[in-house]
């Protein structure tokens, strides 16, 4: 059933998917991975787009993608930096542990 | 400049990769089986039972005196002493062993058994290749397999042999002497001369 | 005559998949080239290994294998049968799962590099518009297993060994990718077949092998590196350094696993040459223009093993590096000198044929080149060394 | 078909992420998941991007996510649960999301549509003219925020001896 329907149901799912491990689970890496899969699921979107949309020649939504996962590298980077500046402070990366505002 | 010495390497590596093709004499390998070192004399592996003589169970020097047994370090050897006495190179009737096994796959060379045999019976053979598909009985010799004529051991250790030799020689000369002397009373003196010469040479 | 004998393969394989019905003949014609792809590998795998034992061997004045069948050549299928038989040891506390799907992944991800590599003049399994890329991210999954097969082992040098595989792979991946771009700018194409037809051309009867450009040749030589520093072969043989850390992260793997292991490491070193030769070396395009009547995967097969004896002439020769010169050479010398190189490729491309085209590429090269060692050696005392109580 | 079994195979590798207790077999399982998804661009005829999403996400996301995941371990206090303290809403929250995509989906015009005609296979040579010409600024763009992510990235995670001093 590949259609766009197909296509946008199985981005809304992974988008769910990854917005539960952002908000439920305590462990930061998790979180950041959470934030990963919803940026996917949105990419998916975008070239699902692309192929059903009405205009496939002009490669928006293809581009679009190349450079959301040129921005999800550096994405990745820099919270993972984050999260090893955190982990140095404060020797955790339970979200739920790390609720003051000094750091 | 950065790269020479890498080239200088390589240079080196291919002289040595062509050269052993070309030069015969750059490879040091013996391929062994068919190729073979000479085994030089101070060679020692496993241990064996000297017989002078021909026949191995008559001329066996062993006396069963079970000091080795009780000197081997990992007890490799096990010895029974016999019920009846035979003569020795000496000519004493002495005990012979009824039953001398050493098992080699516990044995480590260690050369103390040799050491300590008053009676220059046990050697340390040159023989190395004893691979053998049966772990248990055919890593434990027994008497036949351990004994070797003295010939062997003359051959494999020319001058520790002659010294064992000598050794004996003069232990038979002074138990003849003692035996003449207890003969004759009057020789005393030559027995007294007999015992300082054995004990200078040692 | 000489068309036949190249396009035999191809023709043959048209002709077993013609007598098939229409429906099935694209799954089995690709089906039947993977098999032929398997088997060519994994036998060129085992003649490796001896030939690589044996060119050891002589480099350091020893016989090598020569015991088990003729001139020893039959010691992978004793090898093989050990390996075979060999327990399976899986370590305690090891993660299962992962200890056990680690080598298979490697193979896997091994093997379908292939895919992309055109053998012989129409013998390419999928010709990829963007095959070049196809290969540079299967090769990346190779690292995930690296990590896995580290990991899972639940072995501190597995882990170590793992950790320094990843490193040095991410390190002299940007070097390789960037020397590859040298390739695809000049050709324009990131087809490997494309690639290929490019340098299938003379002038007179010199071929137009990318090597043979100022930046070509750079290039070339950058990727040697990068794909010896990719392939964990030495002197980057840090990650299973026995010396140092047993032997990597395939310290905890016996019997087929680690037979596996080995396996996906020369499969990846066949391919990472297969794609130099693709890439600078003409593919299976022959040297000169009179020698084209030999069938084209002929001279594939001569380059490949001709690059594979040179990998065996570099493990000879070369020592281990540490793991700083290690890092040095990558981020100090490879990536800058890959980046002008891509600068010099531009210079190339847009100045007139000729020879000041040339001067000027080769100084940029060459003043690159010098520089870059300098900075590199520099601060590094190379006289000669003084043992104090040595002597 | 193979998209149904493609998308079955990513959901299942997604949820598996976000569950699993091990971090590392969450980042496996996430790769796994994101070659799934590059499975089904090369369906959708976007080659390029699907070998893009494995050479990032596998080679370079998933591998980094590892080291994270190595550098910082916990120090054993944590709690035994895996879900933080607000997860009965965070669940609320995340039902609601899915319960208005999928409503939206479901509601619109495209749902129920079969699939159109395949466009043609994107050519490497238009995908680069593109990205040259009329996408070129937002390429620099890109380019100048990797520039400026990796620099922070760096300084963020290198400042550890500044404050020791």
């Amino acid at each position: 059933m590949t259609s766009l329907a197909g296509c946008l149901l199985l981005s809304a799912i992974l988008f769910a998917v990854g917005l539960a491990g952002a908000l439920v689970r305590r462990s930061a890496i998790l979180v950041l991975i959470g934030i990963e899969l919803m940026l996917n699921a949105a990419n998916l979107n975008f070239i699902a787009f692309w192929r059903y949309g009405p205009n496939p020649e002009a490669l928006t939504g293809m581009m679009f993608v190349i450079f959301s996962i040129g921005v999800a590298a550096a994405e990745a980077a820099v919270g993972l930096a984050l999260i090893i500046f955190l982990y140095r402070n404060k020797r955790t990366t339970d979200i739920d542990r790390v609720n003051s505002m000094r750091g | 400049m950065l790269g020479e010495g890498i080239v200088k390497g390589m240079m080196e590596t291919a002289r040595n990769f062509f050269g052993s093709y070309v030069s015969k004499d750059r490879l040091t390998t013996v391929q062994f089986p068919e190729e073979r070192l000479p085994s030089i004399e101070a060679t020692r592996d496993f241990p064996f039972l000297v017989y002078d003589g021909e026949d191995w169970q008559a001329g066996m020097r062993c006396v069963a005196c079970q000091i080795c047994e009780k000197e081997c370090p990992p007890k490799c050897i096990y010895i029974e002493k016999s019920k009846d006495k035979k003569a020795d190179a000496v000519g004493k009737p002495q005990f012979y062993p009824a039953v001398f096994n050493i098992d080699v796959s516990v044995c480590m060379s260690c050369q103390i058994c040799v050491e300590v045999c008053p009676f220059e019976a046990i050697k340390m053979d040159n023989e190395f290749e004893l691979s053998t598909d049966d772990r248990f009985e055919g890593l434990l010799w027994d008497k036949a397999r351990l004994s070797k004529p003295n010939a062997h051991y003359q051959n494999i250790h020319p001058t520790d042999a002659a010294a064992s030799d000598a050794i004996l020689a003069e232990e038979k000369a002074k138990a003849e002497a003692k035996t003449k002397a207890a003969a004759d009373p009057k020789s005393n003196a030559t027995l007294a001369s007999a015992l300082q010469t054995a004990s200078s040479t040692q | 005559m000489g068309d036949a004998a190249d396009q035999f393969f191809v023709n043959l394989l048209h002709r077993a998949v013609g007598t098939l019905p229409a429906g099935l003949r694209p799954i089995l014609s690709s089906l039947i080239s993977v098999v032929a792809i398997l088997s060519v590998f994994a036998f060129l795998f085992a003649v490796t290994t001896v030939l690589e034992r044996k060119g050891l061997g002589r480099i350091q004045n020893r016989y090598g294998p020569n015991r088990v069948g003729p001139l020893g050549f039959l010691q992978p299928i004793a090898d093989g049968i050990k390996s075979l038989t060999k327990e399976d040891i899986v370590p305690h506390s090891a993660d299962r799962v992962v200890h056990f799907l680690a080598p298979l992944v490697l193979v896997f991800a091994a093997f379908s590099l292939y895919a992309v590599l055109p053998i012989g003049r129409n013998m390419v399994l999928a010709d990829l518009n963007a095959g070049v890329l196809f290969f540079f991210a299967v090769s990346s999954v190779m690292e995930l297993t690296i990590f896995m097969a580290g990991w899972s082992s639940r072995n501190k040098y597995s882990l170590l060994g793992a950790m320094r595989a990843i490193a040095q792979m991410i390190s002299y991946e940007v070097p390789l990718i960037l020397s590859s771009v040298t390739v695809v700018m000049a050709a324009g194409s990131l087809s490997t077949v494309d690639i290929v037809e490019k340098q299938a051309e003379y002038t007179g009867f010199f071929p137009h092998w990318f090597v043979f450009t100022p930046w070509g040749f750079a290039g070339f030589l950058l990727f040697l590196i990068a794909a010896t520093a990719e392939s964990n072969r030495s002197p980057f043989d840090l990650p299973e350094g026995e010396s140092e850390i047993v032997a990597g992260y395939y310290t905890e793997y016996s019997g087929f696993k680690f037979a596996l292991f080995f396996l996906g490491e020369y499969l990846g070193l066949f391919a990472i040459s297969g794609l130099g030769i693709t890439l600078f070396l003409g593919g299976w395009a022959a040297p000169f223009s009179f020698l084209t009547w030999v069938p084209s995967y002929l001279w594939f097969f001569a380059k490949l093993i001709l690059l594979i004896a040179l990998f065996i002439w570099v493990r000879g020769t070369l020592p281990r590096l540490r793991m700083d010169q290690l890092m040095n050479f990558a981020w100090k010398f490879m990536l800058p000198m890959a980046l002008l190189n891509l600068v010099t490729t531009a210079v190339w491309h847009f100045l007139a044929q000729g020879v000041v085209r040339w001067v000027v590429c080769i100084l940029m090269i060459v003043v690159a080149y010098v520089l870059l060692g300098r900075s590199l050696m520099h601060g590094s005392r190379l006289e000669k060394r003084v043992y104090r109580f040595a002597e | 078909m193979l998209f149904s079994i493609f998308a079955i195979l990513t959901v299942a590798g997604a949820v598996a992420a976000m569950s699993f207790r091990n971090l590392v077999h969450s980042v496996l399982a996430l790769t796994f998941a994101f070659a799934g998804l590059a499975a089904i661009y090369l369906l959708l005829g976007a080659q390029f991007v699907g070998l893009a999403q494995i050479l990032v996400y596998v080679g370079a996301v998933a591998i980094l996510i590892v080291f994270a995941v190595l550098l910082t371990r916990d120090d054993g206090t944590a709690p035994r649960s895996i879900l933080s303290s607000s997860w009965k809403e965070s669940a609320v929250v995340v039902l609601l999301v899915f319960g208005v995509l999928a409503w939206t989906i479901s509601r619109s015009l495209v749902f129920g549509q079969g699939g159109g005609s395949l466009p043609r296979d994107v050519s490497m040579q238009e995908i680069g003219n593109a990205l040259m010409q009329r996408f070129a600024l937002p390429l620099e763009i890109v380019g100048a925020l990797l520039t400026v992510a990796m620099i922070g990235a760096v300084t963020i995670a290198v400042n550890e001896k500044e404050e020791r001093r």
